[in-house]
């Protein structure tokens, strides 16, 4: 196979990346920001997906393909979160005529 | 034979005639281009049928021009049928602020349906004509729906929630009422009549028949009985928040969010108190989640619904009429103001053995 | 479609592992890998299902899920992610052991592999046994001793299960392809000419290592602050 | 049996049941599923037989109500997920995308024996609970229906669904691949034939929504069996939220049944016209479209539900976008006919005849997508109509018309052509008959899944059940026909119909390996005249 070949310097990298990742997800996790507690740990966890798609699963050397099988996969999560959340956010935004809104 | 076969059903709601004018413009589009392909279809299949064995067609691949025409005048047409059918599926989930109330319990395999003056009926509901009708309907077990075809309208009953639907009846006469969402064996049988009545002949079937008091006394009652009034007073003494004036207000939340204290809000806050905590309360309310009938929760929230705020000066004396500034609130329908008029008379009656 | 039929089938010695109906070692490789990358695909949605309810009720009952997740183990699902990350590690350098065709390298990066898998599952075991014994099993033995917060905690549990059983169950079949591989390995079976099977179950193995550490931030860390300020 | 001319071909290179039961040949694993589905369909037939009878008389005289409700239930579940699901892609998808695009098999044959035997264990499971009393849910399984009241054998059933989902996966998978990587030299995209593109589009869905089901119905087997608590309001759980997950698969799954049928007419409306598809690049990318498009519309299933309203507008304008690509199929196969060549032979008879049905189909289609329209028709015997005329008027209608088409290259045999048109006849008037009453009495309101009606509903019914005799006999003509042919049809030739494709450049039956040599391609699907011009 013509496949590139990453040197293992880059996997022990990544992988420092991902616990120092991990350690910082729990540190922060005991830190009160209120609402920006989630969105770190989303944050954080959406990196160390990142690296590990992009280098343990080869991706960034892979074909437009792979790019985009990969890419639909999380766009049709998205769709499914997003075309499903329209209803939980907007249910009781009708305002009733009987019931005041101030 | 003829008479046995309707093609069309009666029109008897307000909105009904709405709803058949959407259905006249988009089976008049349908008929349109269904005749059209039709056509061509048969036009082209004749015309140019096959003449020698070995013939092929003309070398054609396609037009860009025709292709346009076709995306784009579908997705105009399209459009008006949305915003037509937008527009309708507003109304018919609107009710006026005038509506009178009715609230509607949908079980396996009947509909139990409770006016505000106490009168109740299984698988019928009597309404007057010419009056916005709002549904307030819960269900006891799995999901129904309340449909009835003269009125064009339905909508489903959810177990945890309440779903409204109104309508204002055009025509006196017997319409039929289904069940429309599968609810098991019976589901067939869950059907029963809307009786639209003249004004008067309405009044006359509200006062007679023996009525064991209104909803919202009823809910009184459960509210004693549930030793709600222990917690909820009518001053803010209590250990929860003050419910008189609540219904159609804003609450403030202790997360941060601000709620409208609507039918849903009133009856989650029963059945999952812990879901919304009023800013500056504890989180002291056990759940009544299977302690009250779905019914009970509708009677209770009746009677909430009728609890206007305190005017200052007033005293409240455990009987006394909660209704003290309910003329105020634009919150209710004239529908329980009725019922707080007879609240009084009615007080007497026994209520129903709600507790399961 | 008029074609003309030209001679292709190539009189070059096949691979051993070559398919019938390829053309090329190479095209059944890309085959292969793309076949893997499309079932992982499906596998975002099989857990996105999950996630999405977890999402709803999660917005539904903030403090309700927030109770229950306090109740998990944060350094032993913390210990677990590292293991895991640390799996994955042995795991792409098993399919680089591959590549550069260095038999003893693979045999021992899968080993690894197995091991650090193994190990997660005994933890996860641990704290499922933790679960059990106070009653956080969802069902008629469900105990929570708040019992206005019941239903709700009851829900986080439900998908904490659903979810992490879910995961787990992927773990096994994992470690169920890692034998097989470590079977081939010794075998000698891959080198540089031929190693997809490593590197499709290594796609698989980071697949399930990408869920854990989406896992592990929703069930245990969200709402983490909120009990120790 | 089937051929056996001399010749060597796929169906006499090995003998005995094993031969078939280990076989990795796609064209085998395509009988194989022919002859399971079509079990299947005869099976979800004669449960419809049994609906339309007892639908004859307003009161519930023939059957229990219990009975009843499980006859539609099976009915719904074996059609939907071990009949139409399948059918046309697992059958002539299966036996087809390889050859027409000039490989010797599918990229993963193993899988593809899988699939099958996936499917069959599935199917076991669902056999079972028919055998053993039956589920009365709907093939719907709406919560908390099914997880918590319904006693009958939802649990089997629901795995029988989970199972056959992995099978719908792995081919939708297999496909997905065959095509990136296995076409022949020359094979470009846009010289495949649109069947391929249509399969394409369909294995996206397989693909990525089929997943979503199976979760979803081990939930409601979780909540049943385990006691877990995910969308019973006691716990704070939301009913309607099972009914997102469900229509996330399973309106595109009305997609993937589809789909397929729609890659059949392109091909039968080519043939049959001995020309290019009008507008070939429009209706490939049509398919595409109508797949991606297909995940963003499910909640119009639930404008009635109490789903938010604003929601409910999202989904219905996200609605009639996917009606479009229909749109623009429908009038490319009408243009395709403008100075073709046109003969009258049975698959094109269905080809016309599904033209007409799924116009109808699609435009009833747009009622249920218009918001204050479909709080009327929602759960009435309109929808019922409306999905038929797509699912029976349609992929029937293909899927009879492919099977027709290709059935001289599955057997090397002719079948009966005047039996064959009289049949498509009947199919086509029959269904009318059935279908078109059911359109008047769901305005009227008479609600789908009900047992017993009031009698005012009588007489459209009793149409609707005559139809449905007349529709019976118009299936069954074909498989009498079909066997017949097997043994005494006369022999067809590589190319009954002057047809252009790979898989009519091959012999009939096609040999084990498809091609003898590799095929390079040097032209596009349809090349009928060489000559390049533009409709003014």
């Amino acid at each position: 196979m013509s496949e590139h070949i990453v040197p293992t310097r880059v996997y022990y990298l990544v992988f420092l990346a991902l616990m120092v990742g991990t350690a910082a997800t729990v540190w922060v996790a005991y830190l009160d920001l209120g609402f920006a507690n989630t969105a770190v740990a989303m944050g954080i966890a959406v990196t160390k997906a990142t690296l590990v798609i992009l280098y343990f699963m080869h991706v960034k050397y892979s074909s437009r393909l792979t790019w985009v099988v990969v890419a639909s996969g999380f766009i049709w999560l998205g769709i499914l979160f997003v075309l499903g959340l329209t209803d939980y956010l907007s249910r009781g935004w009708l305002p009733q005529p009987g019931v005041p809104r101030i | 034979m003829i008479e046995n076969l309707p093609l069309f059903p009666a029109q008897a709601s307000g909105l009904a005639g709405q709803v058949d004018a959407l259905y006249f413009f988009l089976i008049a589009v349908s008929a349109f281009f269904s005749l059209l392909i039709a056509l061509l279809v048969i036009v082209f299949a004749i015309r140019y049928r096959r003449r020698a064995p070995d013939d092929v067609g003309a070398g054609i691949t396609g037009s860009l021009q025709l292709e346009l025409l076709w995306t784009i005048v579908p997705f105009g047409i399209t459009m008006v049928m949305f915003v037509w059918g937008a527009w309708v599926y507003f109304a018919l989930n609107r009710p006026p602020q005038a509506a009178m109330e009715i609230y509607v319990v949908g079980k396996q395999w009947m509909w139990k349906v409770q006016h505000p003056d106490g009168q109740r009926e299984i698988n019928e509901l009597h309404v007057p004509v010419g009056r916005p009708v709002k549904l307030l309907m819960g269900t006891e077990d799995v999901i129904h729906s309340f449909f009835i075809p003269a009125f064009r309208t339905k909508f489903d009953v959810v177990p945890g929630k309440l779903t409204t639907l109104w309508f204002e009846a055009t025509k006196p006469g017997r319409y039929h009422l289904f069940c429309a969402e599968y609810c098991g064996t019976k589901h067939s049988a869950m059907t029963g009549w809307i009786e639209v009545m003249e004004p008067a002949a309405f009044q006359a079937w509200l006062s007679g028949g023996a009525v064991e008091g209104s909803l919202a006394s009823r809910g009184e009652r459960l509210f004693q009985d549930l030793a709600c009034h222990t917690c909820h007073m009518p001053d803010s003494q209590g250990r929860g928040p003050v419910l008189d004036g609540l219904f159609g207000k804003r609450v403030q939340l202790q997360d941060g969010r601000t709620v409208t204290a609507d039918e849903n809000y009133l009856r989650e806050s029963i059945v999952l108190p812990q879901a919304k905590i009023v800013a500056g309360y504890q989180p002291l309310m056990p759940t009544f989640q299977g302690l009250i009938s779905e019914e009970g929760l509708l009677q209770l929230i009746a009677y909430i619904k009728t609890l206007g705020p305190k005017a200052p000066g007033t005293s409240e004396a455990p009987e006394g009429s909660p209704a003290g500034g309910r003329t105020a609130d634009p919150s209710t329908g004239s529908g329980s103001s009725r019922a707080q008029s007879r609240d009084e008379r009615e007080r007497a009656g026994v209520g129903p053995r709600e507790r399961k | 479609m008029s074609s003309a039929q030209t001679g292709t089938s190539a009189a070059h010695a096949h691979h051993p592992a070559q398919a019938h109906h390829f053309d090329s070692l190479e095209q059944q490789q890309e085959a292969s890998t793309l076949g893997m990358w499309v079932f992982l695909a499906n596998e975002v949605m099989f857990f996105g299902g999950l996630l999405m309810a977890y999402l709803v009720y999660r917005t539904w009952h903030p403090d309700a899920f927030a109770a229950g997740s306090a109740h998990l183990d944060i350094p032993l699902g913390a210990i677990n992610t590292a293991v895991l990350i640390f799996s994955s590690l042995t795991m792409a350098l098993a399919v680089h052991a591959a590549q550069t065709s260095w038999r003893r390298g693979q045999i021992v990066f899968i080993l690894l592999t197995i091991a650090l898998g193994t190990t997660f599952l005994v933890i996860k075991g641990f704290e499922y046994a933790d679960k059990f014994t106070h009653h956080l099993v969802p069902g008629p033995h469900f105990e929570w001793p708040d019992e206005k917060l019941r239903a709700p905690v009851q829900m986080f549990y439900s998908l904490y299960f659903a979810l992490t059983g879910l995961h787990a169950l992927h773990m096994v079949v994992g470690i169920g392809i890692m034998l097989w591989l470590l079977w081939m390995a010794r075998r000698g079976r891959f080198s540089a000419q031929y190693y997809s099977p490593v590197e499709v179950s290594g796609l698989y193995w980071h697949f399930v290592d990408i869920v854990w550490i989406f896992l592990f931030p929703l069930l245990y860390l969200i709402g983490a602050h909120v009990r120790h300020v | 049996m089937l051929d056996t001319a001399r010749t060597r071909n796929y169906i006499n290179a090995e003998y005995g049941v094993m031969s078939w039961l280990l076989t990795r040949d796609h064209k085998r694993i395509a009988l194989l599923y022919l002859g399971s589905i079509t079990t299947f369909f005869a099976l979800g037939g004669l449960f419809a037989v049994a609906i339309r009878l007892e639908l004859l008389t307003p009161a519930g005289d023939l059957v229990q109500s219990e009975t009843y409700n499980k006859l539609f239930t099976m009915h719904g579940v074996i059609m939907v997920f071990f009949f139409l699901i399948p059918s046309i892609p697992a059958t002539l998808g299966n036996f087809l995308i390889p050859i027409m695009i000039g490989a010797k098999d599918l990229a993963f044959p193993k899988l593809n024996l899988l699939s099958w035997y996936i499917y069959m264990i599935g199917g076991t499971f669902t056999m079972w609970a028919v055998i053993s009393g039956g589920v009365d849910t709907g093939w719907t399984f709406y919560t908390p229906y099914s997880s918590a009241v319904s006693n009958t054998h939802v649990v089997a059933t629901a795995l029988g669904v989970f199972i056959t989902g992995f099978s719908s996966i792995l081919t939708g998978l297999n496909f997905i691949v065959t095509i990136h990587r296995m076409r022949a030299p020359g094979m470009t995209w846009f010289r495949m034939p649109l069947f391929v593109w249509s399969h394409y589009a369909t294995s996206l869905i397989m693909v990525l929504g089929t997943p979503v089901i199976a979760i979803t119905v081990l939930l409601v087997f979780a909540e049943r069996v385990l006691k877990l608590c995910i969308f019973d309001a006691a716990c704070g759980g939301d009913p309607v939220l099972f009914q997102h997950l469900f229509w996330f698969y399973s309106h595109p799954a009305v997609y993937i049944m589809v789909l397929p049928g729609m890659g059949v007419i392109s091909e039968l409306v080519a043939a049959f016209s001995r020309k290019n598809v009008f507008g070939y690049s429009f209706v490939a990318f049509a398919s595409l479209a109508i797949a991606v498009l297909g995940f963003l519309v499910w909640g119009h299933h639930m404008f009635v539900s109490s789903q938010s309203v604003y929601a409910g507008m999202i989904f219905s304008i996200l609605s009639f976008m996917v009606g479009i690509p229909s749109a623009v199929k429908v009038f490319n196969w009408t243009a395709t006919l403008y100075k073709g060549s046109i003969s009258w032979e049975a698959p094109m008879l269905y080809a016309f005849g599904f033209i007409g049905l799924f116009t109808i189909g699609g435009l009833t289609g747009l009622f249920l997508a218009t918001l204050g329209l479909d709080v009327h028709v929602h759960d009435t015997y309109f929808i019922v109509a409306h999905f038929h005329y797509i699912m029976v008027g349609g992929t029937i209608m293909a899927y009879l018309g492919g099977l027709h088409y290709w059935w001289p290259k599955i057997t090397g045999r002719l079948y009966p052509e005047g039996w064959a048109k009289f049949a498509a006849l009947v199919v086509f008037v029959g269904f009318n008959l059935t279908f078109f009453p059911q359109f008047i009495v769901g305005y009227l309101g008479m609600p789908r899944r009900y047992h017993a009606y009031p009698e005012e509903f009588q007489v459209l019914n009793v149409m609707s059940s005559a139809g449905a005799s007349i529709l019976g006999v118009g299936y069954l003509i074909p498989l009498v026909y079909f066997f017949w042919s097997m043994r005494y049809g006369p022999r067809s030739g590589a190319n009954p119909w002057g047809a252009k494709g790979l898989e009519w450049d091959i012999a009939s039956p096609p040999i084990t390996e498809n091609f003898v040599e590799t095929p390079v391609v040097t032209e596009g699907a349809y090349a009928y005249t060489h000559g390049r011009m533009n409709v003014v």
